[in-house]
């Protein structure tokens, strides 16, 4: 079994770090997995975007033209990726700040209005890229949340105090995933 | 005509620069945001504009077009 | 524009309509305006030719009206040579950063400088090496954390160095003809810049020329554009200070 | 052992550090910024010492200097960079000093653009100026980069030679897990380093010799070690070539990339396999040879305009044909791409 | 045409004033040094300019700027300065700017020697970084290196691209006659160069794609150019090879010591001929390919440890034995040292 | 040597015995011989590791004493911060000519300076490419012939530059602790020069330190021995001025 | 037809400069010629020397391991090539700084007592070395002594002053070669 | 036992740098060569030598040994 996912967005949305804290989360589990970042300064008020693959068996290729998920965190990143999504494929979308609908019909599409719910439910802005994530491991399973919750804490030694509001915004993705099934 | 700026929204990164440098304290930031993303810089008050034009020479976006009236 | 006003600022054409790529706030922008308003002034863009180095101007070649080579990491006054060289008639500048211009490149600069070619530097020191990601710098402050320096530039015990302040070392050269450093922290300071950059331009058939330029990069350093202003007139400007260090027709 | 999910950049700069490499010298460059940026943190933490060169030519002229008086160094670039490094690479196979060069390449020629690619091959595998090898080292994996750059300081310290990790962007910037093993205790004479002539006659580490007949003997005795790595030292990986008709020629991440192709063509009954030099000098040549006979066609994978393909060509005398795929310029290729490539040759074959 | 006598790297500096070469920059190296010191008197007669580079990086990235104006340019240097060209020489290939560069090789690595060598074959033949070519030129006389040098420029205005002479420091340091035929009279077109922008869009002379694509693009743009090389200016001399059953393949001066060696052979009644690449890049595949079938076996002569010897092997497909005989270090091979390989091998094969 | 008389000058123990190649009355012997008794009255030949240079020194290696290094040409700064680094017990210095030092490797001296690199750097200034056969090198004096300098160096329409004095533009850098100019053209010269020569290395381990040698090639500049020590003395030294241009622990 | 010739000596002796009036003259007279010098710093202090070949077909190999004539003008040339020269081949040696004999019996030898007889006869000390040429030019008849002079006074425009002297070294060389015979 | 010098003679190269530097006048190159073809010094007065090894001090080939008698 192979999850593979694009996660893209501006630079300051942390698209990276939730990606690697799958990537962590998945190496917790015992998978096999990699994080493949988009890189270069080119990048520089661009998208940003990175890959990852959790999988039973050894990883060939790192690229993934055609992903199985992708999460677009704005606009720029939905127009991209969006048309490389495997047919049946997964796609959230932070519909706080993509302001249209899934263009394909042959994909399974989670809306997550992840800025406004990250004010409004977390208290941090800076949760929306953790609601996607919770949406993401609650529709495909790809890491349980509890490995995802260690990821984090792990990653925020030191920071402990944030850790109630990061497992927060990763049960409520995963409450509106299973709510838009 | 009274003297006034024009931003060029698209080019404007919403740095800020000219908001600093504005001696007459009249240029903001603005909520909307450009394609890019960026908030880009506003004029609040024209009729303070003295056409001085330091947010014209500290803008590195040159996105600033800066007119002084002829007429008051 | 009705005809009722009048433009005191705009846009010059010695610049592309091209938005640049550069970071909001950095001053790269600032000084690529006063080199193209220079051209303007000067009416030379269709007798100028520019070199782009390696470093976060690099696209300059978009930006700039005229033709223009892109060079290699450090070695834009050894282009620049050759260019002027083989067309002394044409004005030739290159446009470089501290990374560029003061450490892979610092013999091209030298050298050029005391061959006197013909040609203006546009030296752009932000102290950082911005392109590749906030790497220590030859101009880096002392103390001043960079990715390279991460409990900051130590000239003792980790032997890191201290600033290289390249006007003041190219002015123990006897053939350059205008050395200057100046900065664009504050509108006042740019328009004196722009004086520099004009003056070097007028100079340039004599000589070498040489404008530094203390700039600012907000996304290495990790501050705010405004930030980035005030901490460079505050802690730049001292260990880099403006001023005129040679200019062989004011006996200086 | 504990497992880290690392970058490759930044698990090749912990390797060396674990291998016993107590002084980096590099000069930034994307894509292998972290390695030095990694090294100024660490390597003060162990006693040993970072600096970040005045250029890619001091900082290969830095480790000619560490490693004369014996100790374990290491710098990387990236391809332009590497281009300034060719000349102190040869002095230090001139004069006989380990030392471990890391590159982690990007598309050209010139500037180029600083995406994946594979376009050095020949700069580290065909070097110049003069007659010299580096014994080259090709990672497909991080776990893979790690555990090459560890062996890479004892072999440069057995061979007294230049070892490269020739990696591209990928390996350079993606994370995976890894584990560290511990190093060898393997212990080298290093009674030729400059450490000071205390009891005895003054070591002296050089690469001029005057006179011809001289130079001639020094080739000679160079390429007696370059021999023994080409007897000894070869690495390769040979996938599912068993019963293959068809193989696939691939390092690096390319070769990663060709096995999920040739998993694929599996799948479709296609009998593919893949042979992935891990030594790129000295090159498997036996691995390739030995299916002259077996293989009907081979498909090299590059990303560059087919510059390893040469020396696939030469390992198998010409006997097998040998097409050639390439993506450049930082673009990778797919699995897909690669499966059609197969499944083209497969019917070719089939024909 | 008056004849005179000349030093090598004298008559290549001549060779290139003539053929409109308006600029040089070099720096000092053994032994080479008497084309700077020809062009710093020279140049300046004709109007143009010498300088003395402050080192072989700098004078590789002036003739860079020369070559973005439009004008024609050279440097020259010997193995150890070449390397540190090598940077510069791949950004002129990805900017697409003619530029004529002359090596007079001598024997490595380090620091190496003085004395003539050819050990720089891969350096030229298969440079890094990127994926690119220089078209090589290998002169055997001094009347060829003049030729060669006035060709050159053509070439290098034609493909816009750099064009090596790769010689050795014989051809550098010995005197023979020479005349010099008049340049050809084509014009080239340089609308592309940065003269001021006067009526046209700005120039710009870049080598970086930052899109993948877009520089992947440009490797195929380049290497149709270096296809057309291979379909239209392989050079390549055969001697005595009607009924050859032995042939030496050798370059350059080394080529001439093996026609003396197979003249010697001949009168011995050995069926022995020679084929010398005149082009070592684009390589004459096919003068060695025709022979497959008649030449029994081929010996590859170079002064190195064996570097062209790989381009022969892939040129006959391994269907010919290819031997090695080398020399190193300066040391120079002898007629006698090649005829005794040629009677050992007529022995072989009769047998 | 009989009971009745005292050796007060005789052969060094930090030189081996060999002959060395360099021409009759060249100074690169004598200033060899002022390095290698210092190594001897400091004790230090078994703790000391030298560069020798591309140029006539090259062959310094069978000529020192002590363990020894061959750098690539210009890279003995760089080699030395290698050595230095990872050995800081040891005392190292590089011995290199000018067109080493001031031309293909000026980036790499002004950054070991500019570092602070533990090391002494010897630099023997004889306005000439020796090794290569007599080409202008960065030192060259307005109007010297030299083999790519036909007419004289020109710094006006031939733009071949002037003469780069490297004591005073490394002066110009925070980090070094001893800078000095010395020359070696009569004996009271040398005797001065050994003094900076062993105080350079005393101070060695507390930062940078650089002795510039004024020397001569009587084969380059086509002289007697005795008229280019003449000629250095008359010429060289009112362009490179004999002097102290640093000493932090002097307050200079 | 080949003529080949090592001519060798101390580094002021001239031995290069003839080594180039040969060549030059072999080319006047419409043979091929090549000359090859030794180089390189590493000669400084040493000897110096160079190979002239003169042909009427064209010239393969410009180095000569076992030349037909060696030119030694001092004692380390001699030492270094006498042994090189072909049986038969001829050994010119200036006996004025070289203290021995030949010691191979097999081949021709010619003594000039150059230095001197320059000094005495032609009053000038530099002439040695065409004394040895023309000495060389007499007994092989690679080129005349006509073409020889011509070459002589192509090399000597401006210092048409010193022709005569060298003209009559040329001819006392001869002189000295025609008598040993 | 008076003052002098010992010249080493394989390794005078005959610069005559000792010759210029000697005070006392009392070096000169002789009329003998050594094993390179090099005219070496030799001390012509030894009874005027002061001792002071200014020859010493110049030779680049470290030539000379310079002897202080003890007892006149
Ligand atoms: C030979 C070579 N070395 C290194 C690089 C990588 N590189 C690109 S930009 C840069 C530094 C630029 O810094 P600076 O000149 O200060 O300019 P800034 O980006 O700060 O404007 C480096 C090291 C390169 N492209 N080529
Ligand atoms: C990379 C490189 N470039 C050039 C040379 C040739 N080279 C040898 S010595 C030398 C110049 C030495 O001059 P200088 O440093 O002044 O020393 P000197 O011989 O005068 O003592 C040069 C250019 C070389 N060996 N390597
Ligand atoms: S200075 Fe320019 S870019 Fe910055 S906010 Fe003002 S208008 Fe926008
Ligand atoms: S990284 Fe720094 S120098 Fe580069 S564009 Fe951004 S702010 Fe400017
Ligand atoms: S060439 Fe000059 S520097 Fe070199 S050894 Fe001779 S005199 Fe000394
Ligand atoms: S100084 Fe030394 S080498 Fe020169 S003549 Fe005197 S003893 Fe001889």
């Amino acid at each position: 079994m192979q999850y593979d996912v694009i996660i893209a967005g501006f630079g300051g949305q942390g698209v990276m770090l939730i990606g690697q804290l799958l990537s962590n989360a998945a190496m917790m589990q015992g998978s096999r997995t990699v994080w493949m970042p988009s890189y270069g300064p080119e990048m520089r008020g661009g998208t940003a975007n990175c890959t990852i693959i959790v999988s039973d068996e050894e990883i060939g290729s790192p690229v993934v033209p055609h992903p199985h998920a992708v999460i677009a965190m704005n606009r720029p990143s939905l127009d991209k990726f969006e048309p490389l999504l495997q047919p049946g494929g997964l796609l959230i979308i932070n519909a706080s700040l993509i302001d249209r609908k899934a263009a394909r019909d042959d994909v399974d599409v989670i809306y997550v209005d992840a800025n406004r719910l990250a004010e409004a439910e977390i208290g941090s802005a800076k949760s929306a890229n953790m609601i996607m994530l919770g949406a993401y491991i609650g529709r495909t399973g790809a890491a349980t949340p509890e490995i995802v919750k260690s990821a984090i804490a792990k990653k925020m030694v030191g920071k402990e105090k944030f850790l109630p509001a990061n497992e927060a915004a990763i049960d409520l993705g995963m409450k509106i995933a299973a709510e838009q099934a | 005509m009274g003297n006034r700026i024009e931003v060029d929204m698209d080019r404007c990164k919403g740095c800020g620069l000219c908001v600093s440098a504005c001696p007459a304290d009249i240029i903001e930031l603005g909520d909307d945001i450009n394609l890019k993303g960026y908030h880009f810089a506003v004029l609040t008050d024209a009729a303070a504009c003295k056409a001085c034009a330091f947010c014209g020479v500290i803008c590195p976006d040159v996105a600033i077009t800066v007119f002084r009236g002829l007429k008051k | 524009m009705s005809a009722e006003e009048k433009i005191v600022f705009s846009y010059p054409t010695g610049l592309t309509t091209k938005n640049t790529h550069y970071c909001p706030g950095c001053l790269h922008g600032v000084a690529h305006r006063l080199v193209a308003e220079t051209i303007d002034e000067l009416g030379i863009r269709e007798k100028t030719v520019g070199m782009a180095p390696v470093g976060c101007s690099v696209l300059a070649y978009e930006y700039f009206g005229c033709d223009m080579v892109q060079a290699s990491h450090g070695r834009a006054p050894a282009v620049a040579t050759g260019v002027k060289r083989a067309r002394p008639d044409l004005y030739v500048f290159s446009y470089q950063g501290d990374g560029d211009l003061a450490s892979i490149g610092l013999a091209e600069i030298i050298h050029a400088a005391n061959r006197g070619e013909k040609i203006t530097v546009i030296f752009y020191n932000n102290a950082i090496y911005g392109m590749t990601g906030g790497q220590m710098a030859p101009t880096t402050l002392v103390g001043m954390k960079t990715t390279t320096t991460p409990t900051g530039r130590d000239p003792g015990e980790r032997g890191a160095g201290n600033p290289i302040r390249m006007a003041e070392l190219l002015a123990t050269l006897f053939t350059p003809v205008y050395i200057t450093r100046q900065s664009l922290l504050t509108p006042q300071d740019i328009l004196k810049a722009k004086r520099a950059i004009k003056r070097a331009f007028q100079l340039q058939n004599t000589g070498f020329t040489f404008v530094e330029l203390v700039g600012t990069c907000p996304t290495g350093w990790g501050m705010t554009p405004s930030e980035s202003n005030d901490w460079a007139g505050e802690k730049m400007v001292p260990v880099f200070p403006i001023g005129v260090f040679r200019d062989t027709e004011k006996g200086i | 052992m504990e497992k880290l999910l690392m970058k490759g950049s930044e698990a090749i700069a912990e390797a060396a550090v674990r291998a016993g490499c107590k002084l980096f010298f590099g000069y930034p460059i994307t894509p292998q910024n972290e390695i030095p940026e990694y090294m100024s943190k660490r390597l003060f933490q162990v006693g040993g010492a970072f600096v970040q060169a005045e250029s890619e030519v001091a900082a290969s002229n830095m480790i000619y200097g560490s490693a004369a008086v014996g100790e374990r160094v290491m710098t990387s670039s990236s391809s332009p960079g590497m281009a300034l490094k060719q000349e102190a690479i040869s002095y230090c196979a001139g004069a006989e000093l380990p030392v471990v060069i890391v590159n982690i390449m990007r598309g050209g020629p010139g500037l180029g653009g600083i995406q994946p690619s594979q376009s050095d091959y020949w700069q580290a595998t065909k070097p110049g100026h003069g007659d010299f090898h580096s014994l080259v080292l090709a990672p497909a994996s991080i776990q893979e980069a790690v555990d090459l750059v560890m062996d890479a300081f004892d072999l440069a310290d057995q061979y007294r030679n230049p070892v490269l990790i020739l990696a591209d962007g990928l390996i350079g910037q993606m994370m995976e897990p890894v584990t560290f093993r511990q190093p060898t205790e393997r212990v080298f004479d290093k009674s030729w380093a400059v450490t000071g002539c205390v009891d005895r006659k003054p070591n002296i580490v050089n690469s001029l010799f005057l006179q011809p007949q001289d130079l001639e003997d020094h080739n000679h005795k160079l390429f007696r070690k370059y021999a023994q790595m080409e007897r000894e030292e070869v690495r390769v990986e040979e996938y599912l070539m068993d019963d293959a008709e068809l193989a696939i020629a691939a390092y690096g991440t390319t070769a990663r990339i060709a096995r999920t192709a040739v998993d694929a063509a599996r799948t479709e009954g296609i009998k593919v396999g893949l042979i992935r030099p891990i030594t790129l000098f000295p090159f498997p040549k036996a691995a390739f040879e030995r299916y002259v006979g077996q293989v009907k066609v081979l498909l090299d994978v590059e990303m560059s305009m087919g510059q390893m393909i040469e020396d696939v060509r030469l390992a198998v005398h010409d006997r097998i044909p040998v097409r050639f795929y390439g993506r450049v310029g930082g673009m990778v290729p797919s699995p897909g791409e690669i499966l059609d490539q197969i499944r083209t040759l497969a019917q070719e074959v089939s024909q």
